[in-house]
């Protein structure tokens, strides 16, 4: 799966994107744990509920199983117009 | 029609290009926002826009139909600019034809507040020595 | 500012030729009003729009002042045209300046309640064998 | 005293505009009990509170007193924008 970043959030990352090929990553949650792990100064943000999340450029809040080829972006409220 | 482009853009030829394939257009609202020289009470001299521009084609498209589905419109434009953006220049245009003023004037103000809400732009403001992403509050 | 005139106007000039004069404008909502092919359930070939011009500017004056006491507002456009305009033709632009959004939006939206109500303008509808004046219903 | 005529209301009177010197038109009432008499088609939109008039530009309801130099406008509901 392709995990994107955006925002001030590529510079917690210093990514913008990357392929992750895990077996145990199943779900957002999953998903969620792993890049508090490699990225932890996510973390309060995630547990301040300021992280969005879109899997396959949609906004998604509860917990959804993930595929193989899906795309998930992780970014920061939004401040277009 | 959604564009999500770099270029600047002419509102009247814009609008013109639509308007002209309907000659029972009544009625057009348009909103243009600008880059302001000052947020916050600090000194603005530009802003980067960056975009998810596949969710934002998407979550626009649905903006749009979601204001089909309320309102009686002939044709929508929304037109959002990205990238480097000095003072001045303009971001995006919204607007909505339609026969009657008031679906104009109520679908292109819902479509803002759509927009700001959940279209996966983000701001980064540029000030004389520091910058700051901003979240969208109004 | 307002103009009463008989010549059409390019909407992107107008608003960037106020726009220019300040640069803590971020939000600018236009409001344009065209000529439509149908009316009331008849084929419309063109109005005649009758004006009384000094009192129309003296009404539109006021107009304006009301809307500033109201809402921030940093300036202010009418252009109303008069005289013979076939359908498709711009009738009235109306466009508020302000920092927000919603200052804008809703000075926009009053200004035009206000124009349609109050401002001395009379459309004569001509049909193809015939023509009706008009009066103001929204 | 100048009174100015709109839209259909000069088809009526076939003027747009007339003077008016008459020392006995002394307020509006009287005003339009003179146009009345002199164009009998308008009496029927005066009844029915059609007619508009306005006094050197401003809307009057009221009967208000008219000097010699005022000017008075006399037309149907409007319809701009």
């Amino acid at each position: 799966m392709k995990i994107i970043y955006f925002a001030w959030i590529k510079d917690i990352t210093n990514f913008h994107q990357e392929l992750l090929d895990s077996n145990e990553i199943k779900n957002l949650d999953e998903l969620k744990k792993y890049i508090i792990s490699k990225y932890p100064d996510l973390k309060k943000h995630l547990d301040q509920e300021i992280l969005r999340f879109a899997v396959n450029q949609e906004y998604i809040i509860e917990n959804i199983d993930l595929k193989k080829n899906d795309e998930i972006a992780v970014f920061p409220p939004v401040s277009g117009g | 029609m959604i564009k999500i482009q770099k270029e600047d853009f002419n509102s009247d030829e814009e609008i013109h290009n639509i308007k002209k394939l309907h000659s029972n257009i009544g009625a057009v609202t348009s909103f243009i926002g600008y880059v302001r020289d000052n947020n916050n009470d600090k000194n603005v001299q530009s802003i980067n826009l960056e975009v998810y521009e596949e969710m934002a084609y998407k979550q626009l498209k649905r903006i749009i139909n979601k204001a089909y589905s309320k309102w009686k419109l002939i044709d929508c434009l929304i037109i959002h600019r990205y990238g480097e953006l000095t003072v001045n220049s303009k971001i995006v245009l919204v607007t909505c034809f339609s026969e009657h003023r008031k679906d104009s004037f109520d679908s292109c103000n819902y479509i803002m507040d759509y927009l700001k809400k959940d279209a996966p732009f983000w701001k980064n403001e540029f000030y004389k020595n520091q910058n700051e992403w901003l979240s969208n509050s109004n």
